[in-house]
């Protein structure tokens, strides 16, 4: 087991975002977890990072226990995030937020073919290497987010909502690369509205709702529970007006 | 009660507390002499104490407290020339007599009836000091002139004082520098003087700021006698303006070595002062707080107050009048006398740093 | 009343009158350090009106606030181009040269000071706090104060939603400038003395404080710092020499829970919710 | 009446430094017609927002709104004149309440001082108070009106921006990206209500990258690609266009 | 003589220039209005007073001084950044200058508000070539504030932990989650800007011979303008505007009187800042969020 929370607890004041959720994502594998606006993902995703402090609950990495609120600990022992809402660096230029992702990695030394291979997949970002990231469309500073994560080279990425804002061509070249990634041994933990997308990658997958963990199973599973197909799949997809 | 109070503004915390915190060393000393000497009309005299961090607007709130709560007979402070403007007003308000031992700005207690100051005139000690000066054959044919912009006395000290007096002795003034009060640099000032070299450079400014002159004068090769008016008598300012300070030249009101009861004086303060950690040396400021509790006694005696409280308002107009009309006062510091305006009329000494030693050049009684 | 409560009453009236001078730029996003400069304004021009004009203090005073508030009006212009601590530091400078001119203008005594004739006590001036209290907060109330908010939080936003930014920025400064004025002249009108030397940096920076520590987002922040500021070195008067030492502890200490000042949005907000929250809740999962 | 163009850009061209964005582009929007914006990323379909909305000038060309040229008008008075809009990156004001960043939408329509000097914040009858929460009604957002809008979901922060770019009272909304990371549920309702809004007689331009909304929620879509149109016409007829399909759709979704 | 006035103005700027850099690094760098600066800059000063006082060798007595100044700075982080990034700028102004004025108070407490004379063990710490005089102190603040400064100037530019800096500027949770340790890397921005306000106020007490509680304020406000004049965040600007304001005071007592001097240095930063709002160095484009 490479990652797993425990009964974890996040709360804001009053407010439960996160009631003892129990996710586990192994090595190798893709995890999906879907849910509606405020369903708590973003908390589970933060709070497992340690940027939000959970109020009960363990996070486990590779067995071992990971301390309360230690980002820097964490991205030290392999774990990456993209965050919701990008969270770029608008004051810096594209490469240095990109150099900056790098930041906790002990290995630096295919630093430079690593960066190649980012602008390689994202020619906008090669395009604007030099400008500050303040100019970017945001489309752009979502490749630099998942870029700037895929610097770390992290054992396992969490992403949360990467195709936000992508272009559809740009969305099915995102997938694929996230597939590719797992296929090279990177682990992933996925937040997605695009519940399609993300159950054809995601090998298991969770649903939340109001901070509870109310389904999980295999992608098939999830697709033969009506009413969590109906809520996050859309199934009558050809509105009618 | 058999108490009689005295009320006393000063500052215990604040900018400049080093000055004013052992004058309460002074008035305590004079309390207990009076006391020990059997009180006031039968009563004992005691000092109701009220911090004004130095700020004027906490000195009028210890004008108030002091006057409408602590129902006291008199007040005794507040200590700076700030400090006394605002209080002298409210003082004046609630008819209860204030007496300054530092503010030195001039005019200040002029306008009111309640309003005295326990300082001295600084045209006629600057005076005294030109007039010694030449006595003594310490040349003085020629003159610059230095003083703080931003602060009252310092530059009446540099824009009249001096002039008036240099003309007056026929010393040619060659150069006139200022500066401000938060100034740490003087060697633009030092520079400009320093192209006229005159035989005494005049500054009108605290300690703190002639310090820092005379040190920056010396670094540049400037040989000038430093002359000034009481603003900077430090009673430790030889030591602290070093070797630079030589022949420093000033007036002061008080000077410890002239006489038994000042030696005297001198030793109690710094005994006290030493086993409250205090500053040892007494400052003029010391020797004139003592003098005010005395003056203030004096009053009382004469106006047989008995503290009573119903009687408050006419007891302190009493005390205002017997103050307003003492004459030739024995005090520590000489013989006092109030003028008009409420301020006190007394000797000046004439001292010189020589050695880091203070040494006194001359002595001028009071000329009435 | 007892002296010394009548005393320190008029600081703290006073010091309110302060807090609202600076709170008003700041509800702009603006940290004015040469609101002395401003206080020093009206301060003068009332004192100088009712001593040799013989106007009546009041009239003074308010007329000294309106000059305070046009002269704002007319350096925010060039002011108002600086952002940020560049606008800080351009507010300080304007302050320094204000102080410099009045130790400069002999007029009005120069580094001598200027005293005041007419008097006003601690009820007329616990009117006019009052006065300036009930403006504030009733301005906060309205879209003026709401356009405030956005102006303050999001100048680019606010602008495509037709709010004058520029105007509004400029209101806020003349405005607190305005305050600073009045008080001002209600200082110099008690105390019966001014000088120049009062309207320094560290008087600004005082102020400035007293907003920060009370809070800047509600109009009863202010209130609350310049109360603290006023009142914990007279709870702290019997620690003598070290009164100003714990005074400055305590600051500390209190902003490191409480960063955006004592009194927050969210504070008040969440008063309210927890008065009327159940409801809602309900409506919004039921 | 339906034909005369609301909007329309004529030969707008805008670069940043020395890249240009916007290459001499012209497109009409009909009164009523519920268009989309589409293409890759930075195509500068926000860039063409921001220059309808003035956030920048434009290098050369011609802005007009209902038949008024706005190219010159500073971006405060657009608004006024006919055009508001929704941002990518959520801009809500973060210190105040959902209700009062709804009542700063109707900013524009405030003129008199008797308005401005209005307690709004203290009182809940007055008429502008009265139509924000209708309007928050309407969206379903009414039990969070006292909420403060920095912890809310991010749907429910976009439903806000939408409510606050409705209430100034223009006819034109520029909605940039309203069903991003909205599910598909949120995201057919977010349809539905937009359709609402533009049957009351908005016209609503979308920029959007989710093909399915744009299918059932638009009549004519207008595709850029570097800075130039590459395609436009029904939904339908962009998606089968080549040139779409190369540069934006990629392959699996055709 | 006039060449005495510009070396004045110099050696004066020098000064500056160091609290300037003091400055710049943490409200340039960490976006921090840093106000304990002149108070750590007075620490520093009167510990030199006092460790020569007692007797204590001088080279130990200046190493001593400036290591209480990082120490003072290093314990200010502990207190103040950790609790209040990324809020409003101006808020940790409060913090922070509740420091100074617990320096002062402590200062105060314990040696009183008088000026304290420093006896340096030097006969004469300067150096007079033909009838010039030149201060080693200042000369050597001067001398080092330029190394130092074009060192930092490369570090930020060029290294990780210069980006890494720039990005707890401007986002510290941001930086959190890239693994940037804030609460290791800022508090070693603030034990440097320390050491450069220390430095200037163990420098300051030689040159001039003489400490007291509030002798860092004046520095402090000159230090700030000189940053800004110079442009924020640009340490070769702190550099400029340190030495501008160093000879605009010195020529304007020169050439007017000391009435002047707050209306020429003052105005001039105003004027900077009414025809460039940024300073004269300064980033003249302000980052925002796009739409
Ligand atoms: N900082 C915060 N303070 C208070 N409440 C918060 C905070 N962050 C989130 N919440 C609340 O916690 C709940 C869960 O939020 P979260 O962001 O985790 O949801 P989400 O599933 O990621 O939603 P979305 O799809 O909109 O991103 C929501 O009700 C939200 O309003
Ligand atoms: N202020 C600016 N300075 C320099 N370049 C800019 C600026 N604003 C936008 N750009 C560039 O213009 C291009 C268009 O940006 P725009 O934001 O309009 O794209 P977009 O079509 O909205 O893309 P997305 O779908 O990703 O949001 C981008 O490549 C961007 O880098
Ligand atoms: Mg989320
Ligand atoms: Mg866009």
């Amino acid at each position: 087991m490479l990652l797993e929370t425990k009964k974890l607890q996040v709360s804001y004041g009053r407010i439960e975002a996160v009631d003892q959720v129990s996710v586990s994502v192994e090595a190798g594998e893709v995890v999906a977890v879907l849910g509606a606006n405020g369903a708590g993902k973003s908390s589970l995703l933060n709070a497992i990072y340690g940027l939000v402090g959970a109020r009960g609950g363990e996070v486990y990495f590779e067995g071992k226990k990971l301390p309360a609120r230690s980002t820097h600990a964490r991205i030290k022992s392999g774990l990456a995030l993209v965050p919701e809402g990008r969270r770029i660096l608008v004051s810096l230029t594209v490469d240095e937020n990109l150099r900056l992702g790098a930041y906790g990695r002990r290995d630096t030394s295919n630093l430079e073919d690593d960066l190649d291979a980012i602008y390689g997949r994202f020619s906008n970002l090669r395009d604007r290497r030099h400008m500050l990231a303040s100019a970017l469309s945001g489309g752009e500073q979502q490749m630099l987010a998942i870029g700037r994560s895929l610097m770390a080279k992290p054992a396992l990425l969490m992403l949360d909502e990467p195709s936000l804002g992508l272009s559809p061509k740009l969305v099915g070249e995102l997938f694929e690369l996230l597939r590719e990634l797992n296929e090279d041994g990177l682990s992933i933990l996925l937040v997605e509205q695009n519940t399609h997308k993300a159950l054809q990658l995601a090998h298991r997958s969770y649903v939340l709702e109001l901070g509870r963990c109310v389904a999980a199973g295999t992608p098939d599973e999830l697709l033969r529970h009506g009413k969590i197909a109906e809520a996050y799949l859309g199934h009558s997809n050809e509105v009618t007006h | 009660d058999d108490e009689l109070v005295l009320g006393y503004v000063t500052a215990k915390t604040g900018p400049f507390v080093s000055l004013a915190k052992t004058n309460e060393i002074a008035a305590q000393m004079a309390v207990d002499e009076i006391n020990a000497n059997g009180g006031i009309n039968g009563k004992k005299l005691r000092l109701e104490t009220f911090d004004s961090a130095g700020k004027p607007e906490q000195a009028v709130v210890g004008v108030r407290t002091l006057a409408k709560d602590k129902n006291v007979l008199g007040i005794i402070g507040p200590f700076s020339s700030s400090e006394a403007r605002v209080a002298f007003p409210i003082a004046e308000r609630l008819k209860v007599v204030t007496m300054s031992m530092a503010s030195s700005a001039p005019r200040l207690a002029e306008p009111f009836k309640y309003a005295f100051r326990n300082t001295s005139n600084e045209g006629y000690m600057f005076a005294q000091l030109m007039k010694i000066l030449a006595e003594e054959s310490i040349p003085s044919n020629n003159a610059a002139i230095a003083y703080a912009t931003d602060d009252t006395i310092s530059k009446v000290m540099g824009t009249a004082v001096f002039p008036a007096i240099f003309e007056k002795t026929g010393t040619d003034v060659k150069a006139v520098v200022t500066f401000k009060l938060s100034a740490f640099d003087f060697s633009p000032q030092v520079s400009q003087l320093v192209s006229k070299p005159t035989d005494l450079v005049a500054v009108g400014a605290p300690p703190e700021q002639a310090i820092k002159l005379v040190t920056e004068l010396r670094r540049q090769g400037h040989e000038g006698r430093l002359v000034a008016g009481s603003t900077i008598a430090a009673p430790d300012l030889p030591e602290r303006m070093g070797k630079a300070g030589n022949n420093t030249t000033l007036p002061t009101t008080f000077f410890a070595n002239l006489n038994d009861r000042t030696k005297a004086f001198s030793e109690v303060f710094g005994r006290r002062a030493r086993a409250e950690g205090e500053r040892t040396l007494p400052a003029q400021f010391d020797a004139a707080t003592y003098d005010i509790v005395l003056f203030f006694a004096h009053a009382m005696e004469q106006a047989n107050v008995t503290g009573d409280p119903g009687k408050l308002e006419d007891e302190r107009a009493a005390i205002r009048d017997h103050l307003a009309a003492m004459r030739n006062f024995p005090a520590l510091e000489g013989e006092i006398s109030f003028d008009p305006d409420g301020d006190a009329l007394k000797p000046v000494y004439i001292v010189e740093i020589r050695d880091g030693e203070w040494n006194l050049l001359g002595a001028q009684p009071l000329e009435q | 009343m007892s002296g010394y409560v009548e005393g320190i009453l008029v600081i703290l009236l006073l010091n309110v009158i302060f807090a609202y001078a600076v709170y008003w730029p700041l509800a702009a996003g603006q940290l004015n350090l040469g609101v002395a400069g401003f206080v020093g304004i009206g301060a003068y021009v009332s004192a100088y009106a009712s001593n040799e004009f013989g106007i009546p203090p009041y009239i003074a005073c308010v007329g000294a606030g309106f000059v305070a508030f046009a002269l704002a009006l007319v350096i925010a212009v060039p002011v108002l181009r600086t952002k940020g601590i560049y606008l800080a530091l351009a507010t300080f400078a304007f302050g320094q040269v204000l102080q410099s001119l009045f130790l400069n203008l002999e007029i009005v005594g120069g580094a001598a000071g200027y005293p005041v004739i007419s008097y006003i006590g601690v009820g007329g001036i616990a009117v006019c706090t009052a006065a300036v209290f009930l403006i504030t907060a009733f301005l906060d109330r309205t879209r003026f104060g709401l356009n405030m908010v956005a102006v303050h939080d999001d100048e680019a936003v606010s602008d495509l939603f037709g709010i004058n930014v520029r105007a509004y920025q400029a209101l806020a400064f003349a405005l607190g400038a305005g305050f600073a004025g009045f008080g001002g002249a209600l200082y110099g009108h008690h105390f019966s003395y001014i000088e120049p030397q009062n309207y320094s940096i560290l008087f600004s920076i005082s102020i400035v404080l007293f907003v920060l520590l009370g809070g800047t987002q509600t109009v009863v922040g202010p209130l609350v710092g310049a109360a603290f500021f006023t009142l914990l070195p007279e709870v702290l008067r019997g620690s003598e020499e070290w009164r100003y030492a714990i005074f400055a502890v305590c600051i500390i200490v209190i902003m490191i829970p409480r960063p955006q000042g004592l009194i927050t949005s969210d504070q008040l907000s969440a008063l309210r919710q927890f008065l009327v929250r159940d409801r809602l809740r309900e409506e919004r999962h039921g | 009446m339906a034909d005369q163009p609301i909007l329309s850009l004529d030969c707008v061209s805008k670069s940043f430094g020395g890249l240009n964005v916007i290459k001499n582009l012209s497109f009409d929007v009909r009164c009523g017609q519920r268009t989309a914006l589409i293409g890759p990323n930075g195509a500068g379909k926000s860039t063409v927002f921001n220059l309808i909305s003035g956030v920048f000038p434009v290098n050369s060309g011609r802005i007009s709104v209902n038949g008024n040229d706005i190219t010159n008008v500073p971006s405060r008075k657009r608004m006024k004149l006919g055009v508001s809009r929704s941002f990518q990156n959520i801009r809500l004001v973060q210190h105040l309440s959902v209700l009062e960043n709804v009542l700063v939408g109707q900013t524009p329509r405030v003129t008199s001082l008797g308005d401005i000097l209005y307690p709004i914040r203290m009182t809940s009858g007055s008429h502008w108070q009265c139509e924000a929460m209708e309007v928050l009604e309407r969206a379903g957002l009414a039990a969070f009106a006292r909420d403060h809008v920095g912890n809310l979901p991010y749907g429910v922060q976009k439903q806000i921006e939408i409510a606050r770019a409705l209430l100034g009272g223009a006819d034109i909304l520029l909605l940039d990206e309203p069903a991003a990371g909205l599910n598909p549920q949120e995201t057919e309702d977010l349809s539905t209500r937009l359709h609402q809004i533009a049957d009351s007689g908005t016209t609503i331009v979308v920029v959007e990258h989710d093909m399915q909304f744009v299918g059932a929620f638009c009549e004519y879509v207008v595709v850029l690609n570097f800075g130039e149109m590459i395609a436009e016409g029904t939904p339908q007829e962009v998606r089968r266009d080549p040139h779409v399909i190369e540069a934006y759709l990629g392959s699996d979704v055709a | 003589m006039l060449e005495q006035q510009l070396i004045n103005g110099l050696m004066l700027g020098g000064i500056y220039v160091l609290v300037a850099v003091a400055f710049t690094l943490t409200i340039g760098i960490l976006n921090f209005l840093n106000f304990s600066i002149p108070g750590i800059f007075m620490l520093s000063g009167v510990f030199t007073w006092f460790l020569l006082k007692s007797g204590v060798h001088w080279a130990l007595a200046l190493a001593g001084a400036i290591a209480i100044g990082a120490a003072a700075s290093f314990v200010v982080e502990r207190f103040t950044y950790r609790w209040m990034r990324s809020s409003d700028h101006y808020v940790p102004l409060v913090s922070s200058m509740g420091f100074l004025i617990l320096f002062e108070n402590l200062v105060l407490v314990q040696w009183g508000s008088d000026l304290q004379r420093v006896v340096t063990p030097f006969a004469d710490l300067n150096i007079r070539p033909g009838s010039l005089v030149i201060s080693i102190p200042q000369l050597v603040s001067l001398v080092l504030a330029v190394c130092l400064v074009a060192g930092l100037q490369q570090l930020l530019q060029r290294t990780q932990m210069g980006r890494a800096l720039r990005a707890i500027a401007e986002n510290a949770t941001t930086a959190e989650i890239l693994g940037i340790g804030v609460v290791s890397l800022v508090p070693a921005v603030f034990v440097i800007g320390g050491l450069f306000a220390a430095l200037g106020g163990m420098l300051f007490a030689l040159n001039y011979q003489q400490v007291h509680p509030f002798m860092g304020e004046e520095v402090a406000l000159k230090g700030i303008s000189a940053m800004v004049i110079g442009g924020m965040g640009n340490v070769w600007g702190s550099v400029l505007g340190g030495l501008l304001i160093g000879i605009v005071e010195v020529l304007s007592i020169h050439f007017l009187n000391a009435d002047f001097v707050d209306f020429t240095v003052y105005g001039l930063l105003l004027l900077i800042l009414f025809f460039k709002p940024t300073g004269l160095l300064g980033a003249s484009k302000i980052v925002r969020e796009k739409f």
